[in-house]
């Protein structure tokens, strides 16, 4: 079901966050587990049998069974501000990679631990 | 009314003291011994007015017998010691700050003893610790102060847990009421009363937290290793009085295990004053440095003032009450002499030195009789305290204590006499031929200490009057005394017959020595060279490894200050750990902390 | 009546403009700095309502005391920090104010998704701002970390909606009440995971360490005391006013802040960088605070965060100038640096003695009020980590402050001439910031009554949670 | 040995997830939202008085909101503020991106040029994808959509451009203005709001009827707006991340 694909994606997401070192691949892992959040969130609005929360010439009425309209409002702002963080965050990839020649963070080294 | 003239007064002295230094800096010293002369003779007029209450801010201040008599001996060690800051003032790096903080140290000290709510008690110990710790790297070491300052801090926040722990319970903070509820339960009387008296020992340096005091009172800036000996050493000995006598310790502790009369728990801190004497005496006959050595016949002479204190009872009390003044003003006395070689030659290492009787006959005086009255020696003050306390210990069959009392007494004279015999007697080194006498506002402090040493050892009716009133305050028998004579169980001590007889003798071997061929004098080196040139003519200074068999007795002994020192070094490896487990640039370690958390807790409250 | 939603507004309408007319940038910045410093002033505390739609239906702003103190604090340090290090404000003016309009938003907020906006908006600020140090992997790491956070926060709060319908704080505090604690430990946990990323609670804190330590004068103390204060108030909002904890959850969080501030103090007695020093002290005043609130000490908890918002903002300050001007920041070499500087090095001095808890200082009236407050809900083990946590905080704040004051070796006299040579300079406008947070830590140490009123003023939220225990300020009889 | 103790962890966490979300009382199950219990009821009613009120498409005039589009409703009207919100998150992510960048001059070519169905097509395809992206966010309100896809379409269409020629550049400066006062008119609006109404943001313009163009109050306006303002702010990241290595 797709409530379980939500949490599945996350859980990916998580996956990747720990194993990967290099800086696109965790990008790719955070924009996963974004996702899968999205999809969770989407999931639990859902009502079965539920129309879109549009009324149109067809569905004119509200008094038909709609989707919880709120979760996809807020799908739409956590959207937008993954994708800020997601362009901030390749932004800094690329100066990473001007700055240290890799996009490896093992490659790169810790703060010396001085 | 005057009281509290005298606590805010002082404060904004510190506040114009620095802005008269900024002006000129002798000024700004000599301001110091104003303002701090200024507080004793308010404090000797004011006597009438003990008992009265005055608030300041938010806090609450009233004038007890014992707060009057602890803030007299303070203020005489401060103003005594003032006299000597002019001289420094060239040599420090922030003169005016060092006057500020001397004298908003000495404010804090007098709000500590008129405090009347534990709070207040509290904020000015915490001011004297922070302002005193700004004093000391002024001197030889940064270590020291940061040393001085931790130990004092485990011994306020412990106090501070106890504090909190009594108004939980009591409901209350003013001193006289706040322990009233514990005498009802034994156990939590003991929690508070053994983290209570933490910062009286840590001040007192107690062993164990007697490390401090050789680095800080051997590291301070001259004139104010005096001041932490002589002064602030007192508001242990004071912290340590509230916790026996306001608790009262006695009756909370009535049902616990006694030995010979003695609860467990004051039993127990009495033997770690017995180690302080004892380890103390031992440690200052290694020491090479002169204020070194002084500052561990203070870890000794704290071991007295201790036990004494917790004693509670007729004698004892009385003498380490007497013994809190007579080592107040001795110690002071010796580490103002110290000072002024240190002045004139530049040094304070005994091997260095040597034969300053002839250039300064008073500061050597007054050395001889500030050790004859720390070693406990008639006819000085030091000796009718030590007499007292030995006293009431053997009263009560305390034989160990008593046993550690008197090995301290005569070690004492092994360490005592070694400064003496090394730094003023013995040969005047070349360098130090040209060497001026003691300037005349050295002198002045110097006379008033001697003469008040050797007063209140032949005359101590006065001074034991006023133990007596604390005594009677804190509700235990007063101190008896008929002219000029102690009366004790075991026997009684007439100081001015003492004094006679000592006199006596002293007048005889002065006829001797007078009478006897005087010795001739020989180059320094060549008492031991047969002229022959050396090289390293410090090994061959008889003060070098003056007791070297004797201290070859204990040279493996165990150490304190390294175990402390590896619990340091422990808490830093910690440090480091924590810093390499969970602080890295690779996200991955913290996500991978966070997971863990996550199942920790969520596992944990699933079992629930 | 001016409405607190222009705290919000007015920055995000200055930092548009100032887009438009970007040669003006810095001179809007301190216009919208000084304007809301002035618009504070004139706030009246209630609830506003935005877009006309009554909660919990639309979005409201809640103004108590409790945001009120949070907005005096952060629009206050905001104005004097960006006043104190204009020089350093390079092409950061614009994201400034949407910082600014951010944090606010943050403490004012009284919608759950709201928060997680103005969340987002403040720490995509920090992430910029700490691109500022040129060390962009450890920007990265934060970027990671704190998206990671918020991320955790929505999913806590989504599983919430999905339970109890609604995401307005009121109504949702109403009705998780209602409800039997132990069903509510997996979104709780997952919220406070969220936001202890960016309340810097171990160990979701790895970010830290990079981050504060490569800060300059302008970017460590709004890092180390505006947004620490921002960050911490809307925990304490949500895990002090909103969450029901129960019992384990609690305890459990608890420990968590005990063990940071152990951890952080343990951390920095290790270290010998000024900055570093610092900022594994604010790791461990953030898990005190953290531990404060959650044990539902409100009161006190503001106490001490005002206390560290106020020490921090000088202390970072004074080292990250020290970095910036002489390029290093290690205690060693730059010894007897106050030599030259004293007043700065007074200010520094007394932010430090107040962090400790030193009597006399601001410091000394919050920790006495907060050892009071654990005493009296009956917790006995918080004091004695709290305590411990004093003494080594004292002991390494001490050793730098004594090795910044009085140069030379063990064994030798201090004398000026073992001062540092290396060109340290402090700007006059630092000097006077530095002066004016120093005496309002003396103030509130002298005269307590002038800060404890600004913050408890006859109010609904604070008093509630805290009644009869508080220091008194007469001795506490 | 590093990813197989990351997967024991990662299936850890999923279980304690998946057993703490399933078993909290309360959740619902998949499909089975009761969306009566939630505020979402009221949207759905663009009632907040909790009134049960028949709404109908082409004829209801003068509700609270008068967008057809009920999740439009919720992001321009009762949730207007996280819009806000929003629009900010993406306009200073937009303005780290360019200060990253700042320094970087010229551009970075791909390492093929375009061929030529790409280039022509692309010219053809440029203003239809602006018309869309122009339809979408002005039918926000009555149709799926609204100002941040249109203001995607937008972006997109100055994305394909980028890739269909090599010497295509955008004049950033513009596109910063636009973005400015688009942005500026948004927080003025919700200040007009605050005057009128006394509610920041507040839907002061008149509703008319649901189902209508000119309807809804400001929700086209705000739409706009936020349509103009994305476009260009991700117009603006395009064109900095595509900014060459020279400086």
């Amino acid at each position: 079901m797709i409530q379980y694909a939500g949490i599945m994606l996350i859980l990916i997401g998580i996956y990747g966050l720990l194993t990967q070192s290099n800086i696109i691949k965790i990008i790719v892992s955070l924009n996963i587990f974004e996702l899968g959040l999205n999809v969770f969130i989407i999931s639990v609005g859902f009502v079965r049998e539920g129309i879109a929360p549009i009324l149109t010439s067809v569905n004119n009425h509200n008094g038909l069974v709609f989707v919880d309209p709120l979760p996809q409002a807020l799908v739409l702002t956590a959207i937008v501000i993954g994708l800020g963080t997601t362009a901030l965050g390749l932004a800094f990839a690329r100066s990473i990679y001007r700055q240290h020649g890799t996009l490896n963070l093992d490659e790169i080294g810790g703060p010396s631990n001085g | 009314m005057t009281f509290d003239i005298v606590v805010i007064l002082m404060f904004l002295g510190a506040f114009s003291a620095y802005l008269i230094s900024k002006a000129s800096l002798k000024a700004g010293a000599y301001a110091t011994t104003v303002f701090s002369l200024g507080a004793l003779a308010v404090l000797l007029m004011g006597r009438s007015e003990i008992g009265s209450e005055f608030s300041v801010l938010f806090m609450n201040f009233e004038v007890t017998v014992i707060g009057w008599y602890f803030s007299g001996v303070m203020v005489l060690v401060y103003a005594m010691t003032s006299f000597f800051n002019s001289f420094w003032m060239d040599k420090m790096m922030y003169p005016g700050s060092y006057n500020f903080l001397y004298l908003f140290s000495l404010a804090g000290t007098l709000g500590l003893f008129f405090a009347s709510d534990l709070i207040t008690l509290f904020i000015f110990w915490e001011v004297v610790v922070w302002s005193s710790t700004f004093i000391i790297p002024m001197g030889k070491s940064r270590r020291a102060a940061v040393v001085y300052y931790t130990i004092s801090s485990i011994g306020s926040m412990a106090t501070l847990y106890g504090i909190m722990l009594v108004y939980r319970i009591s409901g209350t903070l003013v001193i006289q009421e706040a322990f009233v509820p514990l005498k009802e339960d034994p156990l939590t009387a003991t929690v508070v009363f053994v983290i209570f008296v933490m910062a009286g020992l840590t001040k007192i340096g107690i062993f164990p937290f007697h490390i401090w005091l050789p680095l800080a009172h051997g590291s301070a800036p001259h004139t104010f290793s005096p001041v932490l000996s002589g002064g602030l050493v007192k508001m242990g000995a004071f912290i340590a009085y509230m916790s026996v006598a306001i608790l009262p310790a006695y009756e909370a502790f009535e049902g616990s295990l006694k030995i010979m009369g003695i609860p467990l728990q004051l039993y127990f801190l009495m033997i770690l004053g017995a180690i302080s004497i004892v380890l103390g005496t031992l440690m200052a006959i290694k020491q090479e440095d002169a204020k070194k050595l002084i500052a561990y016949s203070s870890v000794a002479n704290g071991g007295y003032i201790l036990i004494g204190i917790l004693m509670m009872d007729q004698l004892s009390f009385a003498g380490s009450m007497m013994h809190l003044f007579n080592h107040a003003i001795a110690s002071a006395a010796a580490f103002l002499a110290i000072a002024v070689v240190a002045y004139r030659t530049g040094t304070t290492k005994i091997s260095e030195l040597g034969g300053m009787i002839h250039r300064m006959p008073l500061t050597y005086l007054t050395y001889l009789i500030a050790i004859i009255s720390l070693a406990g020696i008639p006819p000085m003050g030091g000796f009718v305290s030590k007499w007292l306390i030995i006293q009431g210990l053997a009263d009560r069959g305390l034989m160990f204590m008593a046993l550690a009392a008197f090995f301290g007494s005569i070690g004492s004279f092994l360490y005592v006499f070694r400064p003496l015999a090394a730094v003023f007697l013995g040969q005047l080194k070349p360098e130090h031929e040209h060497l001026k006498s003691e300037p005349l506002m050295m002198k002045i402090p110097m006379v008033i200490l001697m003469v008040l040493i050797l007063y209140f050892g032949v005359l101590p009716k006065w001074l034991l009057g006023i133990i007596g009133e604390i005594q009677v305050a804190a509700g235990i028998e007063p101190v008896m005394m008929s002219g000029n004579t102690i009366l004790a169980v075991n026997g009684v001590l007439n100081t001015l017959n003492v004094f006679m007889i000592f006199g006596f003798g002293f007048l005889i071997s002065l006829i001797i020595f007078l009478l006897m061929q005087k010795s001739r004098r020989v180059g320094l080196m060549d008492t031991y060279t047969s002229a022959e040139f050396i090289y390293t003519p410090e090994l061959y200074h008889y003060a070098g490894a003056f007791y070297a068999p004797f201290e070859r007795l204990y040279q493996n002994h165990p150490s304190v200050e390294k175990f402390l020192g590896a619990i340091a070094w422990k808490f830093h490896e910690l440090g480091t750990v924590v810093n390499a487990l969970f602080f890295s640039h690779k996200p991955a370690v913290t996500v991978f902390w966070t997971s863990v958390i996550l199942v920790m807790i969520t596992l944990g409250g699933a079992g629930i | 009546m001016v409405n607190p939603v222009l705290l919000i507004a007015l920055p995000l309408l200055l930092a548009f403009v100032s887009i438009v007319f970007k040669a003006y940038k810095n001179n809007l910045l301190v216009f919208g700095t000084l304007l809301n410093a002035g618009l504070v002033l004139t706030l009246n505390k209630g609830q506003y309502i935005i877009g006309g739609f009554q909660p919990p239906f639309g979005i409201n702003l809640v103004l108590d005391d409790f945001a009120l103190t949070g907005i005096l604090i952060i629009n206050g340090l905001f104005l004097v920090i960006t006043l104190m290090s204009l020089e350093k404000l390079e092409g950061f003016a614009s994201v400034l104010l949407v910082a600014l309009a951010g944090l606010n938003g943050l403490v004012l907020t009284g919608d759950l998704f709201n928060l997680f906006v103005f969340l987002e908006i403040t720490a995509i600020t920090a992430y910029i701002l700490s691109s500022a140090s040129k060390e962009y992997r450890y920007a990265f790491n934060y970027l990671v970390l704190g998206t990671l956070g918020s991320g955790l926060y929505l999913f806590g709060l989504i599983v919430l909606y999905a339970v109890f319908g609604t995401l307005n704080m009121a109504d949702l505090s109403v009705k998780m009440a209602a409800v039997d604690a132990s069903q509510l430990v997996l979104p709780s946990l997952l919220i406070f995971i969220g936001l202890a990323v960016e309340v810097k609670i171990l160990p979701f804190n790895g970010w830290v360490k990079g981050v504060y330590s490569g800060t300059n004068s302008l970017v460590g103390p709004l890092f180390a005391s505006v947004y620490a204060a921002g960050m911490l108030f809307v925990f304490g909002r949500i895990f002090a006013q909103v969450i029901p904890l129960g019992t384990y959850l609690r305890t459990s969080l608890v420990v968590l802040g005990a063990l940071t501030l152990l951890a952080g103090e343990v951390a920095a007695l290790s270290k010998t960088r000024i900055r570093e020093i610092l900022l594994y002290s604010s790791i461990g005043q953030s898990g005190l605070i953290a531990a404060l609130f959650l044990s539902g000490l409100v009161f006190v908890a503001v106490m001490q965060l005002v206390n560290n918002a106020l020490s921090k903002a000088i202390l970072f300050t004074v080292a990250g100038q020290m970095a910036d001007s002489t390029g290093t920041d290690e205690g060693e070499e730059l010894q007897g640096a106050f030599l030259e500087h004293k007043i700065a090095g007074v200010g520094f001095t007394i932010a430090a003695l107040s962090l400790i808890g030193l009597p006399l200082f601001y410091g000394f009236i919050s920790k006495m009020n907060l050892l009071f407050g654990i005493f009296y809900s009956d917790n006995y083990w918080l004091p004695v980590v709290i305590l411990l946590g004093t003494v080594i905080e004292g002991t390494y704040m001490v050793r730098l402050l004594v090795k910044l004051w009085t140069p030379g070796d063990e064994g030798i006299v201090s004398e000026k001439a073992f001062a540092t040579e290396r060109p340290l300079t402090i700007q006059s406008s630092k000097v006077m910031g530095i002066v004016v947070l120093s005496v309002v830590l003396l103030i509130g140490g002298l005269l307590p009554a002038v800060i404890q009123d600004n913050l408890t003023d006859s109010g609904s939220l604070l008093d509630e949670v805290t009644p009869a225990y508080l220091f008194d300020l007469k001795g506490g009889q | 040995m590093k990813r197989i103790f990351a997967l024991v962890l990662v299936a850890v966490v999923g279980i304690l997830l998946f057993s703490g979300i399933y078993s909290m009382e309360g959740f619902p199950r998949y499909g089975e939202a009761e969306v009566s219990e939630r505020v979402s009821m009221s949207y759905i009613d663009k009632n907040v008085t909790r009134e049960n009120q028949e709404v109908v498409f082409g004829v209801s005039e003068n509700l609270e909101t008068g967008s057809a589009n009920i999740v439009t409703s919720i992001i321009v009207n009762y949730r207007s503020f996280d819009t806000l919100g929003e629009v900010t998150v993406l306009f200073v992510s937009a303005l780290g991106v360019s200060l990253l960048f700042g320094s970087f001059e010229g551009r970075l070519r791909s390492r093929y040029k375009p061929n030529f169905i790409l280039r022509t097509g692309s010219k053809v395809v440029f203003p239809l994808i602006l018309v869309m992206g122009a339809y979408i966010f002005i039918h926000g309100h009555l149709s799926p959509g609204g100002g941040f896809p249109g203001g995607s379409m937008i972006a997109s269409a100055i994305l394909l451009m980028y890739l269909a020629d090599e010497d295509f550049r955008v004049r950033i400066d513009d596109f910063k203005k636009t973005e400015g006062i688009a942005g500026a008119m948004y927080v003025l609006l919700g200040l007009v709001g605050l005057m009128i109404s006394n509610y920041f943001l507040s839907n002061f313009l008149d509703t008319g009827t649901v189902g209508t163009l000119f309807s809804a109050g400001i929700i086209p306006v705000v739409y706009v707006l936020v349509g103009l303002k994305v476009g260009s702010e991700l117009t603006g990241i395009i064109t900095d991340f595509l900014k060459g290595e020279v400086e």
